[in-house]
Formats: structure tokens, C-alpha cells, sequence
């Protein structure tokens, strides 16, 4: 059974049980102006009323798969780079919630540090969201108070937009459009234009320079990104990830291993990964928030929970940005046991943001100058070595029949 | 992007203390710099006029934050030049082994501050786990932390505490492994040498002129320390060298200032060991202190950040009639818009970084 | 050039008066103010001091008198046969009405701050500073407060 | 129900965020809409509407409900995830750093060192504050976003301190702005900073109750 299939029984039971009588009971009340609610309820008794029921529960559920996610990557995210750093992290435990306990039933309060303090720290991760809401929202006085407010808008509402659009496995997937990958991708570039808007409209020179750099950055790191995407459209002849990951499910190599794409696209690869770190801007490449020298990046002057939306929203590009990875070059889904292969995904997913996790706490940041020589001087070839090799696998395929089992798609 | 005045400071993460860096920058290339300072200043000079001699080891204690004993140190030679205070051998022996793991401890602090410049958290989190080492070792004959007020006028403030060899050896040990480790994290790693090497570079000739000293004038090849050039303490009979890096000929880059220091502490390692060998037994205190002192004395040592001088005029009170404090990095700062000049904005914490800033004896 | 010769050849230079030598390779000089750029010139061009360790005002009451510190870092002079690195003190005296000198800071960059700071905090004007503003104190702070006649307000009893 | 109390209507600075141009009830009313006496500008139906809530919520008693759930939640965020800001000014601020090293490990406590002034809930003044100083500081202290807590940490930041007798140093940080928590030492050591952020959570607990709903 797939998402779908499941979003639209619930669909279909939550119009027949609820919404349709409750607008029933609406059109009955005051006959003469049965508008909209009649039409309502017709509409949702039809077949696309509860397809868009369904859509809508679809999107939410994987919302919600994403936003539990989030929190574990930055619970681990701070407990990995603790561990790195020879200390322990956050250790707000839940017995903390005691005190909470004790403030809501208003008893006297007691006092116990240690005990607070002796978790793992995974719901300080909520401490500090819950935090960032009771904080002031602060609006610069020379600020362009209409882009201000935009900036986050667009940069938070595009990386949201990124936890719909790839599946989790065939079956547990919110859309399915044919072009999947590309969809994705442009959801990708939406951002560079959040980033810069609130770099410009922050009236502060860090975050001016924050948001140019992030721009220049961005752009230059998309076109050996696609085009190291390109080999692996190239093999699947699909820009859908359910098509790419079915063909690396199928292609074998010697002995009957399995043949995922980054096996025979090694460069693809890596240059994939190098892009794609570059795209969400984590350590090495996170120039446009280069904490030493532009204090907080084009973040400076933001606050609040905008701030906080901000952070979450990386780590939401960076949840996504694995998962492309694993999509292209991981074989997806994927995996040579009986696992669920949402737990295979989610598995190949979380070793890719732990390896990033390593590479965040153990390399300097690089500078400007030296990103863009690197993208355009060293990258860009060698993606587009990538295109070659992929093409030329492609047209001697026939010969090599009986040792490599390629999907035919040319 | 035009020309604009970008103002650094004096909260910004760069600073390591509290200045003003405004650099004018091009697009991404430095055109011009501006220091500021004095937002420290606490007038220590002032204040130590109507304190007694004895008394101002607690103002030098705070004058730098990252090396407390090696100011006081520099202190106090004077003080002993101004009154003609024989030191004994034993006290010399434990003033040079202090001076030298409050060096250790210095450079670590510099080391874990430099690398958060390049983006490096983890780096700065290592070495100050081992300079919290170096401070435990400090506190023990000391008795606090941090600042350690153990230098005295006429020898030190007690005897060293029994089985504090055994326990420095254990340490010396365990950082010795550690450095070897951090070669590969940091000086053997592509990007570290990327962002340090070919930046910041001044020559030795221009570094002298502007009044440049310690480990950033030694990183330019230059064979100068005050502990071998004007002699104090016992650091002549200790067996030790002077290290000196080049990163070409005759000029620094930020990655020969990092790696004189690092060499520095190794050597710093050997001296305390010869220190521990050698050391007599003896009073650790001059049996004859003056209270009083007329005329005028000074000193110059070898900082962890460079030459440090004292100069003290006496009038024949209990107090110093005039007191001035030479900072090396009150120089060095100033001459910052030398060395920033041409290289990109990315490059100020990797350069302003490398140099080892301390602004409570900048500011005094 | 050695040590010695050093001494020899200061002597005979005009304006310099009791010369003395304080430690083995320290040399403590008396300078007019007259001659003292000439003088300081000739220190870091044909005598090797290339580097200014410190300028320092003292209020003698007075007189104000200005201690230069000058240094010998790249080994050129040698003192004896030791390692040790040749220094120089020079003093100044000024008069208390005119506190000015010529400055010193096209000879030596370091000098520049030295002089700012003497400027700041004693009040002594160098003629010829390309940028003579206060250095520690903020702007518009009224008086030079290491001068002995600078009263300020201290809450408490002295020790 | 009296729409014109004050106590009902609330604090208008509150209500700044929500669109409407003054707060003045009467100017609203006066320069009333034009034409159509049904049509509202859409800063009058934000307030209209922000009013209805709130008297509806205060009439039927949700407000207490709401109130009393939600305080003790927000001030249980607050209070257990202080963020400082990256600020240094002398040996407290070494000590400050070393408690964030493994082996004091402040992070245990959920600190985030935070560059930026309005991303920051405490400001720890950790140092001998200048006159020279003393308004870029408060600017910091501005800067940051309410609620906002001040540690003096040393003796310098407390008093003066060693530089009781200076001619530039400020005795002590609360002569200028609000402190919260006082950590004696000179210099602070890390065992103590930890303490003091642990008496920072019993203040919030006892004396600040979180906002919601809070106009006046």
C-alpha cells in the first residue's frame, strides 16, 4: 500500500464521516443561502475533493516524517560534534520536565541541576525552538521592512517545499512528478534569492557581503552540479527518482553485485558531493555565514524565531540534499536484505549527513576566491569528464552484455 | 560592489579582545585599515603610581590575560634592576620553569583562538583541553588560576610542591604525543596551508621598522630572542634554541608565525626538562628586599607575543614615580594596515589571528 | 660594528652629553632637543638601530623629559663577543611650557603609536606626526591624565 | 463589556507589529473610514480583530487557561536555553572560553555562543568596562531582542574591582544597565560561570513568568 493509496482511504473517511455532514448540517440550516457550503459538500463527496484531501494529508505526513527528522539531525549534529571535540553536548535530560510538570500544577519549586542534567539533550533542541518564540521580533529602523520580512519567507518556505518533493521509497512518496529530480533542484536555487534579499535588506554590510557571497557561491556551484547530475539522467533516461533508483535496483556488475551509480560514475561522485555541500553551505563552504570575519553572515540582524527558521532550514536543505545524493548516486531505497526500504533510504541518508557532520568539525573553512577557482576551474571539467565517460559506458554497453546488466534505455 | 568603510569591532569575532579594526575594502580586497584602541585601557600605569612596588603584581598579573606570569616576571626584574636585589639560583631555576609553561600556555590559548579565524572549532576546542593542563600544572605551586601572582620581588612566592616534576613530566609527555597528532589535523592538512600560506606577509627589515618582535619577527628567519640576546633568569645555561621558520626568503606568511610557535613550545618542552635536571636546592626567596628605590632601571623580556619592557623611574618612596609598560602588540597592531593591505576580506582573522593579539597589555 | 666603536663615535657627535653604560650592552646618552632628529637619524641609518622599543614621557616637574628606547634586532652590532643585542637610551628633556620635539615616526613606524600615546596620555606634541590623535583615550577626553598635576576623582581613602 | 479600559484594551506598544499606523483609538475613530460606514482599513480590522480575541479570550477566562498552560512552557525554553553572546573583554573572557573546553564543557548546559547581538539572550559583561566602552556596551545591551538577562561576571564587572582608583574604568556594569546575576572572582573560574548560569535559571523560574497574552 502505498502513502497515496493510505492518505486517500483516510481521505475518504474523514469526508464521508466529517466534512460532508457538518456542511450538510450547514446547507439545511438556512436554506436560501446554501452558499458555499452546499458546494462544498458536494464538491467533497466527488472524486476530486478527496484526491485533494488526500494530497493534503500526503504532504503533511511528509512534512512531518521531515520535521522529525530535523530534529534528529541537529540533536546529532550537536552530539557528533561534541563526541569530535572529546565533551559530551547538550545533556538536558528529560527529567527536566519535572520542573514543567511542577510549574503547571503550581506546586512549590524544587531544585535539582543534576538531575536535569544527566539526559542525552534531545529536547534541547525544543528548548531552544520554543525559546526562539517567546523572543522579540526585531526589525531594524533602517531596514527595508517589506524585503525583511520576504528574505525569511522565501528562504524558509523553499527548503520546506524540498521535504515533499522526494519519496522516500516508490510507495511512500507525497508527489510523484515526472520530473522529480529537476523539481527538485529548482526548489533548490529558490533560495539564493531569499539569502539575498534579507542580506540587502538587513542594511548591514555583513550581511550584505553575506548575501552576495552566498549568491556568487550558489551560482557557480549549480552548473557542476547538474552537470554531474546529468551522467546519472543520462544511464536512467528519467528525471524521476522512482526511474533512477528502479535502474540501479536492476543494474548488477561482477558476480552479481549491485552497480549504484556511484560505482561507475565515480567522478559524478564525488563531485556531486563536493557540489552539494557547497549548495547547502556547510563547513568548508559556508562563506556567506564565515562566523570569523561577517560575525553572523546574512543571519546578523535577524531574531526571534525568524532566525531560528533560518537554522532550520539549513539543516532542512542539508536533510534533502543527502537524500538527493542517495537518490542519484546511493541506489536510493535500495538494499540487498528484507529492510523496509524506507529504513534503507533513511539509513544511507543519515551516513551521508554523519560523514558531513565529520567533515563540518574537522577541515577550516575555505575562502572565497579559492570556492570559485575550485568550481569553476576544477569542477566544471571534471563533471563534464563525468557526461563522457557515462555516454561512452552507454554506446559500448552491447559489448560488455554478458558481464555488466544495464537497464536498455538507448 | 564601490568602496565602503567596514568597521570590525569591538564585538566581532575576529577581535580576540576589545579594538577596532575599519578596513576599506574594494569588493573583497582590502584597500586600506584603521586600528582603534582604548577600550581597555585601565590605566594601569596611572594607578600603579600610588601603589606600592610590591603591590603592583597584582595590575601586571592582569595586564595580559593569555600570560600573566611572564609580565610580572618582566615586572619584577625591573623592580630587582631598580633595587639591586640578588635573586637566588633556586628561585631563578623555578621563575624560568614557570615562565616557560605559562609560554605553553599562552601559545595554546593563541593556538585555540586562531583556529575558530579559519573555521576550525574543533581545533580551538584541542588545545585548550591541553592548555587546561598547562593551567592546572600553574595553579599547583601558585595556588589560583589563571593569574597566578607567584612572582615576587627577590625570588618567588614558595617552593615548588612536592612531586610537581613527576607530574609536569606526565604532561609534557601526554602534549608532546598530542602535538604530533594536531601536524596532521592542522599543518599537514590542504586547506589549513591554503588559507595560511602567502597571506599576510611582511619582511623581516619592514617587521623591525614597525616595531614588530617574538615569534612574528622570528617567523621571518630572523634569529632574535631577548632570553639569549639580553639574558635573564638562567636561560644561558639551559640547553635550548632559538627556532626560526622562513616562508621565503626573508618574509613571513601566517603559516611560518604559526609554525614558530608551534616549534616554540616544543623547545619550550625541552627547557623545562633541562630546568628540572639542573635545578638546585636553595631558598626561593632574597633574604634582603628593599622597600624603597631611587633612580631609574629597566628590563626587556622575551613575551610569548614579544619583547616586553619595563621602565621604571623610583624617586626614593615606596612607590615608582613613573612606570611605563611597553606592549609588543601595541606596535604590531598599529602596523596592521601594512600587512592587510591587498589581501581579501576572508583573510583579516586568518592575518590578525596569526599574530597573537592581547589587548590588556595593548591597552594598559 | 662593534660595541665600542660605538661609544667612540657617539661621543664625538654634537649634542650628546653623559654618556653612560647602564649594563653590558645598554648605552645611556643625554640628547638636545635641537639636534635630536639629525641624532636620530644617524642612530638608524649608519648605527643599525633599526627597531624603537619605546618612547616614554616622564613628568619630572617640571620638565618634562622623553626616554628612548632603541634597539639593535637583526645582530649587526655586536656587543663583545656575546650574543647580546646592543640597546640605546636617549633622554630629552623639554621644557614644561613647550612640550613639543620633532617626530620620529618617518624614521621608525613603530615610533608612530609610541608618540601618539605620549601625545595622549602626557600631552607632548610631535611636530611632524603624520596623525597625532589620541590613541587610548576617547575623544574629547579633557586633560593628559599620566601628567603628575592631573587631579581626578577617587572615591576612597588611599592606602 | 467596557471596550475603553485601559486594563482590557492592553498596552498598545504591543501592538505596533500588527499592521495598524497609530495606536490611538480615538485618532482611528475620528479620521474614520471614508464612504461606506461598513468599510474598515486593514490596519482597523487587524485591531478589530486583534481586540475581539483578545476581550473574547479575556471575557470567557481562556486567557487565564491559555495563560497558565503555556507560561510555565515558555519559561522552561527560556531558562534552559540561555544563548550568550560572543563577547569578550578580559581575563573572564579566557575563563569563558576555557568552560566551553572539554573538560568544563559548558554546552552541557545547551550555551550557544552566539557572534551577533540579536540572536542572544544574556550578555555576560566579563571585564573592567571603560568609559570608552561603556556605550558601545550599551548599544549590545540594546541591540539584543527582550527578554534579555545581564550576568556581571568578575570583579571588575561588579565593582571596578582592581581598578577601584582609574581614572577610565566604570565601577562596575550595573551603574549603567540592569543586572541579573553577580559572579564574584577574579578571575571567574569556570566551575563558577556554570553556577552562576544555573542561579540565571532559578531567577527566570522564580521571578519571570514566560509571555503570552501578556498586554500589560
Amino acid at each position: 500500500m502505498t502513502l497515496f493509496g493510505l492518505c486517500k482511504t483516510m481521505a475518504e473517511l474523514t469526508a464521508e464521516k466529517f466534512i460532508v455532514p457538518i456542511l450538510e448540517f450547514q446547507r439545511n440550516l438556512f436554506p436560501p443561502f446554501s452558499y458555499p457550503a452546499g458546494d462544498l459538500a458536494d464538491w467533497f463527496a466527488s472524486e476530486g475533493g478527496i484526491v485533494t484531501l488526500a494530497w493534503i494529508y500526503a504532504v503533511n505526513i511528509a512534512f512531518a516524517v521531515g520535521m522529525t527528522n530535523l530534529i534528529l539531525v541537529i540533536h546529532l549534529e550537536r552530539k557528533i560534534a561534541a563526541r569530535i571535540q572529546d565533551r559530551r553536548g547538550p545533556m538536558l535530560s528529560l527529567r527536566a520536565f519535572r520542573e514543567l510538570g511542577e510549574d503547571l500544577a503550581g506546586e512549590a519549586p524544587t531544585w535539582r541541576f543534576k538531575g536535569n542534567y544527566s539526559g542525552i539533550g534531545i529536547i534541547q533542541n525544543m528548548a531552544d525552538g520554543i525559546k526562539a518564540i517567546t523572543k522579540e521580533l526585531i526589525i531594524p529602523n533602517k531596514a527595508d521592512k517589506f524585503l525583511f520580512s520576504m528574505g525569511p519567507i522565501i528562504f524558509i518556505s523553499s527548503s520546506v517545499f524540498l521535504l515533499v518533493l522526494f519519496p522516500l521509497s516508490d510507495r511512500f512518496a507525497a508527489s510523484a512528478a515526472p520530473a522529480g529530480l529537476m523539481v527538485i533542484m529548482a526548489a533548490f536555487s529558490i533560495a539564493p534569492i531569499g539569502v539575498l534579499t534579507s542580506g540587502w535588506a538587513s542594511n548591514n554590510k555583513y550581511s550584505m557581503i553575506g548575501g552576495m557571497r552566498s549568491a556568487a557561491q550558489l551560482m557557480s556551484y549549480e552548473i557542476p552540479l547538474l552537470l554531474s547530475m546529468a551522467g546519472v539522467f543520462l544511464l536512467a533516461g528519467s528525471y524521476n527518482p522512482v526511474d533512477i533508483v528502479e535502474q540501479q535496483r536492476e543494474a548488477t556488475w561482477l558476480f552479481g553485485l549491485p552497480m549504484w551509480n556511484f560505482i561507475p560514475q565515480f567522478i559524478g561522485f564525488i563531485v556531486f558531493m563536493i557540489c552539494i555541500l557547497a549548495e547547502v553551505e556547510r563547513v568548508p563552504f559556508d562563506l556567506p555565514e564565515a562566523e570569523a570575519e561577517l560575525v553572523e553572515g546574512w543571519t546578523t540582524e535577524y531574531s526571534g524565531i525568524r532566525y531560528m527558521l533560518f537554522l532550520a532550514a539549513e539543516y532542512i536543505r542539508g536533510f534533502a540534499g543527502a537524500a538527493v545524493a542517495t537518490i542519484l548516486f546511493l541506489g536510493g531505497w535500495a538494499g540487498p536484505w528484507p529492510v523496509p526500504p524506507e529504513i534503507w533510504f533513511l539509513l544511507k541518508v543519515y551516513l551521508i549527513i554523519i560523514f558531513w557532520i565529520f567533515i563540518r568539525w574537522t577541515v577550516p573553512r575555505i575562502r572565497t576566491d579559492q570556492i570559485l577557482e575550485l568550481g569553476w576551474k576544477k569542477l566544471l571539467p571534471l563533471s563534464l569528464i563525468n557526461i563522457l565517460i557515462v555516454i561512452f559506458m552507454v554506446e559500448i554497453y552491447p559489448y560488455f552484455d554478458d558481464i555488466v546488466n544495464l537497464p536498455e534505455v538507448f | 560592489m564601490a568602496e565602503m568603510w567596514i568597521s570590525m569591532g569591538p564585538q566581532h569575532p575576529m577581535t580576540h579582545g576589545l579594538w577596532t579594526l575599519k578596513v576599506k575594502v574594494d569588493g573583497e580586497t582590502i584597500v586600506d585599515a584603521d586600528p582603534e584602541l582604548g577600550y581597555l585601557h585601565r590605566s594601569v600605569e596611572k594607578m600603579g603610581e600610588r601603589r606600592k612596588y610590591f603591590m603592583n603584581t597584582t595590575l601586571t598579573d592582569r595586564l595580559c590575560y593569555a600570560s600573566s606570569t611572564t609580565w610580572t616576571h618582566s615586572y619584577v626584574l625591573a623592580v630587582e634592576e631598580l633595587m639591586e636585589v640578588e635573586v637566588p639560583t633556586r628561585a631563578q631555576y623555578i621563575r624560568t620553569i614557570m615562565l616557560e609553561l605559562q609560554r605553553l600556555a599562552s601559545h595554546l590559548m593563541w593556538a585555540g583562538a586562531y583556529m575558530p579565524d579559519l573555521g576550525h572549532i574543533t581545533g580551538a576546542l584541542y588545545f585548550w583541553r591541553d592548555r587546561e593542563l598547562f593551567l592546572n600544572l600553574l595553579e599547583l605551586p601558585s595556588g589560583s588560576r589563571l593569574l597566578y601572582n607567584y612572582m615576587r620581588i627577590g625570588g618567588v612566592k614558595r617552593d615548588l610542591p612536592d612531586g610537581f616534576e613527576q607530574k609536569t613530566e606526565r604532561i609534557l609527555k601526554l602534549f608532546e604525543q598530542r602535538l604530533d597528532e594536531y601536524a596532521d589535523l592542522f599543518e599537514n592538512s590542504k586547506i589549513f596551508r591554503m588559507r595560511t600560506e602567502d597571506v599576510g606577509k611582511f619582511t623581516g627589515t619592514q617587521a623591525m621598522n614597525m616595531g614588530i618582535t617574538g615569534p612574528n619577527l622570528r617567523g621571518c628567519g630572523i634569529k632574535h630572542d631577548l632570553r639569549v640576546e639580553d639574558t635573564y633568569e638562567i636561560y644561558e645555561e639551559v640547553d635550548w634554541d632559538i627556532c626560526t621558520r622562513e616562508a621565503g626568503p626573508g618574509y613571513s606568511d601566517c603559516f611560518s608565525r604559526y609554525m614558530v610557535r608551534i616549534d616554540e613550545m616544543k623547545e619550550s618542552v625541552r627547557i623545562i626538562r633541562d630546568c628540572f635536571k639542573k635545578m638546585p636546592q636553595g631558598p626561593t626567596m632574597s633574604s634582603r628586599v628593599p622597600v624603597r628605590a631611587s633612580g631609574e632601571a629597566f628590563r626587556r623580556t622575551e613575551d610569548s607575543r614579544g619583547e616586553a619592557l619595563m621602565y621604571l623611574v623610583g624617586d626614593g618612596s615606596d612607590r615608582p614615580y613613573r612606570w611605563k609598560i611597553k606592549s609588543p602588540m601595541f606596535t604590531t597592531i598599529s602596523a596592521c594596515p601594512h600587512y592587510l593591505k591587498g589581501y581579501k576580506l576572508a583573510d583579516i582573522p586568518a592575518i590578525m589571528g596569526s599574530i597573537d593579539i592581547c589587548i590588556g597589555e595593548t591597552d594598559k | 660594528m662593534n660595541f665600542k666603536d660605538l661609544q667612540k663615535e657617539l661621543k664625538a657627535i654634537k649634542g650628546v652629553s653623559n654618556l653612560s653604560l647602564i649594563r653590558k650592552n645598554v648605552i645611556k646618552i643625554d640628547l638636545e632637543k635641537a639636534v635630536s632628529k639629525a641624532c636620530f637619524t644617524k642612530l638608524k641609518e649608519d648605527f643599525y638601530f633599526e627597531h624603537c622599543s619605546l618612547i616614554t614621557a616622564v613628568d619630572n616637574q617640571p620638565d618634562f623629559e622623553l626616554v628612548y628606547h632603541l634597539s639593535c634586532l637583526s645582530g649587526e652590532l655586536t656587543v663583545d663577543d656575546t650574543k647580546m643585542s646592543a640597546m640605546i637610551e636617549i633622554h630629552i628633556h623639554l621644557k614644561r611650557d613647550s612640550p613639543s620635539i620633532d617626530s620620529v615616526s618617518d624614521l621608525w613606524f613603530g615610533a608612530n603609536w609610541h608618540e601618539r600615546e605620549a601625545f595622549d596620555l602626557m600631552g607632548i606634541y610631535f611636530i611632524g606626526h603624520p596623525d597625532l590623535r589620541r590613541v587610548l583615550l576617547p575623544e574629547g577626553f579633557a586633560g593628559h591624565p599620566l601628567r603628575k598635576d592631573y587631579v581626578y576623582e577617587i572615591h576612597e581613602e588611599e592606602w | 463589556m467596557d471596550m475603553s479600559s485601559k486594563g482590557i484594551r492592553g498596552n498598545p506598544e504591543l501592538r505596533r507589529g500588527l499592521g495598524s499606523k497609530t495606536t490611538d483609538r480615538e485618532k482611528i475613530m475620528e479620521d474614520g473610514p471614508a464612504g461606506d460606514w461598513l468599510a474598515l482599513r486593514s490596519d482597523q480590522l487587524l485591531k478589530w480583530i486583534d481586540d475581539a480575541v483578545y476581550n473574547a479570550s479575556e471575557a470567557t477566562g481562556m486567557r487565564e487557561v491559555v495563560d497558565r498552560v503555556t507560561r510555565p512552557i515558555f519559561n522552561f525554553a527560556q531558562r534552559f536555553s540561555p544563548h550568550p553572546l560572543h563577547f569578550g573583554i578580559m581575563c573572564c573572557a579566557i575563563e569563558m572560553g576555557q568552560a566551553s573546553a572539554p573538560d568544563h564543557d559548558i554546552d552541557r548546559l545547551g550555551l550557544v555562543y552566539r557572534s551577533s547581538p540579536r540572536q542572544c539572550d544574556v550578555l555576560i559583561v566579563n571585564g573592567p568596562v571603560c568609559e570608552k566602552l561603556r556605550p558601545k556596551l550599551k548599544t549590545l545591551y540594546e541591540q539584543m531582542p527582550e527578554p534579555k538577562w545581564v550576568i556581571a561576571m568578575g570583579e571588575c564587572a561588579i565593582s571596578g574591582g582592581p581598578y577601584w582608583d582609574s581614572y577610565s574604568v566604570v565601577a562596575g556594569a550595573d551603574t549603567f544597565m540592569p543586572v541579573d546575576v553577580y559572579i564574584p572572582g577574579c578571575p571567574v573560574r569556570p566551575e563558577a560561570l556554570m553556577h552562576g548560569f544555573l542561579t540565571l535559571q532559578k531567577k527566570i523560574r522564580e521571578k519571570e513568568p514566560g509571555m503570552f497574552l501578556r498586554r500589560d
